[in-house]
């Protein structure tokens, strides 16, 4: 029985145990999850793991972003989708098993590819945004809309057999501009489609940012701001690097920003989301 | 002068798709600097086109660069007086998920 | 159309082609996976995820042990597992799930308790083994008969908030008991239900030990031998730390080996299963 | 001398639950070394019974010990000479899963 007074019903305390006897959590960082909310933007490589582990652990509700459907190919790493998901819609699929996880979550689809008319209205209804695309325009979106709604965004990144994890705009912390003012020119940027991707490293990935936005949500402390968290499971590297502080010149987070609404990001970047770039030689 | 010099995130393809790189510099009058640093290391290692690493005086857009683990801005960037032993980083920054 | 011989039918070059164009797998790395056989000691939070990429990446078999039924307090991190396999048998549970997302793999049940013995007998049908256990009489176990058997063992391990993962046997280098060749008094360890595990942790050990497993069978290298993968997710913190070799006099892997087959573990752990270890201080 | 000693897996819990200690260590006419470090972490630094860290001269079994960031068997265990600025680290080897 509960002698403190909880949010928290019985059968929930009961699946959550293990996790809320971790020091940092405890019952008033539960709770904390239970009221969040939390944008999954890509129900991809990265967003299944990520997206699955914050059901789990409780988190109030989740709203899912993509317009893609499942394919065969995404199966050796899109671990929400099975193979009689393949050619459902990925949002119907991952509601499918994230409620099959944990039916206490509230499983917000939007069945849109994120835009610069679309992104401020769906971001600004949640606390906290997870960045798990595979593109740069998208990502220079997001960033910039959390930025002018400050929201805290935890990016994950994933390629070949590496990953990076940081987390944005968090408590005064440099944003995504702030470490990346320039795109990379589209010639020289290889993706997913050109490069390949191993599995288990989105999954390494996915759960790294599932595992801050844990900590941010319970605790409102943050692990990554400020630094990138660098994984090589092929090469056995590991590093946690020391980023530089929020720009004070940065256009949308420094002192005079310019960037005061999203912009065309298909022309700052060089290319949409097409993902038919050429490789880097 | 010893350095060791790091590619990862896709720049160690423009590198002989080489991770890791002991490098000894030459003997200098002048101090080794980030600023002399790249262009010898275009000249000496990359097996690409000079503009996939280099862009200016800098690296090109989409590499992040670190010394000893650490982002090159807080070190001084091109200003950064480079030390034996020091672990210079070339990372690209990765897009995909 | 495949103009080189090749095991792999069209669909399943389709399923993991964005695996095969990583560097290191390739054709030849996709069929090393096919015709490799896994064992995953576990089916909680590590065996989880570390068995769902292995499946999805295409490993030909994967032998699954566990001796335990799905429980509430398990959802927040072992993934495979959805409410609906609440009361279920874990092998049972993860046998449905796995073949959902990957009909090619053959998947073999130990429902049991691996003990001194029938673990070597279990042991020695496969190729790689993974240690995705909770305890220390385990861990020495299956290091034992993996040496014994010379087999390859990738171990990871995972509480609070931090994990730890390694390859042990692996060409010459150093075995488990190498590293540690006294068990800790059980009065000084903690364990996963006294002090609590946050699912996204165990997503990274697992994820980790999947693809150590995947560059092994692939590539015929190890990423982890001889070092310790060290990830704390919770306080930014991520290291990969050099391990000593071989020890020449180790009881099991050394020059003169006492060990010849499996011993009283209980015993020489000081406990069994059992998870009621008495707290640290 | 200063260093920095931490601790990882549980064995923090015997340090107050602090990760990360800087240490100056005392003058001392003889150098510091592994030998000598361990029982002066265990009289000043350690909050719980001396047991639950060292046994005899070392550590008690489940704790590893690494000298920036290696084994400390790589650098000649109890005999190794502190240097400054060295990070020395005790990690609980994990068993759960
Ligand atoms: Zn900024
Ligand atoms: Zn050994």
């Amino acid at each position: 029985t509960n002698v403190v007074p909880t949010t928290l019903t019985n059968p929930e305390i009961l699946r959550y145990g293990r996790q809320m006897i971790v020091d940092g959590v405890g019952l008033p960082g539960q709770e904390g999850l239970k009221k969040s909310k939390v944008l999954i933007v890509g129900l991809g490589a990265l967003g299944c793991p990520s997206s699955h582990y914050l059901a789990a652990a409780g988190v109030g509700t989740l709203g899912l972003v993509d317009d893609d459907v499942v394919d065969a190919s995404n199966l050796h790493r899109q671990i929400l989708h099975s193979e009689k998901e393949i050619g459902v819609h990925k949002v119907d699929s991952a509601i499918s098993r994230l409620h099959a996880v944990n039916q206490h979550v509230s499983l917000i689809p939007h069945k849109v590819d994120l835009n610069a008319s679309n992104a401020l209205s769906i971001i600004q209804q949640y606390d906290l945004v997870l960045d798990c695309t595979d593109n740069a325009t998208t990502r220079y979106l997001i960033n910039d809309c959390c930025v002018l709604l400050n929201k805290v965004l935890v990016s994950g990144a994933a390629l070949r057999f590496e990953g990076q994890v940081s987390t944005y705009n968090y408590k005064g912390g440099p944003c995504y501009r702030c470490i990346n003012p320039s795109p990379p020119d589209p010639e020289t940027t290889l993706n997913c489609f050109e490069a390949g991707v191993l599995g288990p490293v989105t999954g390494v990935v996915g759960s790294l940012q599932a595992a801050e936005a844990i900590k941010i949500l319970a605790s409102d402390e943050s692990a990554y701001a400020g630094k990138l968290m660098l994984v090589c499971p092929w090469d056995g590297i590991m590093k946690a690097i020391k980023l530089r502080p929020r720009r004070k010149d940065c256009v949308v987070c420094g002192d005079n920003p310019t960037v005061t609404s999203p912009i065309d990001y298909v022309k700052f970047c060089g290319s949409g989301k097409n993902k038919q770039y050429s490789n880097a030689s | 002068m010893n350095i060791t010099i790091e590619l990862a995130g896709g720049a160690e393809l423009l590198f002989g798709n080489q991770r890791k790189h002991e490098v000894t510099l030459p003997e200098s009058d002048k101090q080794w600097t980030m600023a002399t640093l790249l262009p010898w290391i275009r000249d000496n290692l990359l097996q690409e086109r000079g503009e996939l690493f280099m862009q200016g005086k800098s690296v090109r857009p989409g590499i992040l660069v670190l010394v000893n683990d650490a982002d090159w801005e807080l070190a001084g960037e091109l200003d950064y007086v480079i030390e034996n032993k020091d672990n210079i980083m070339f990372i690209s920054t990765l897009h995909g998920g």
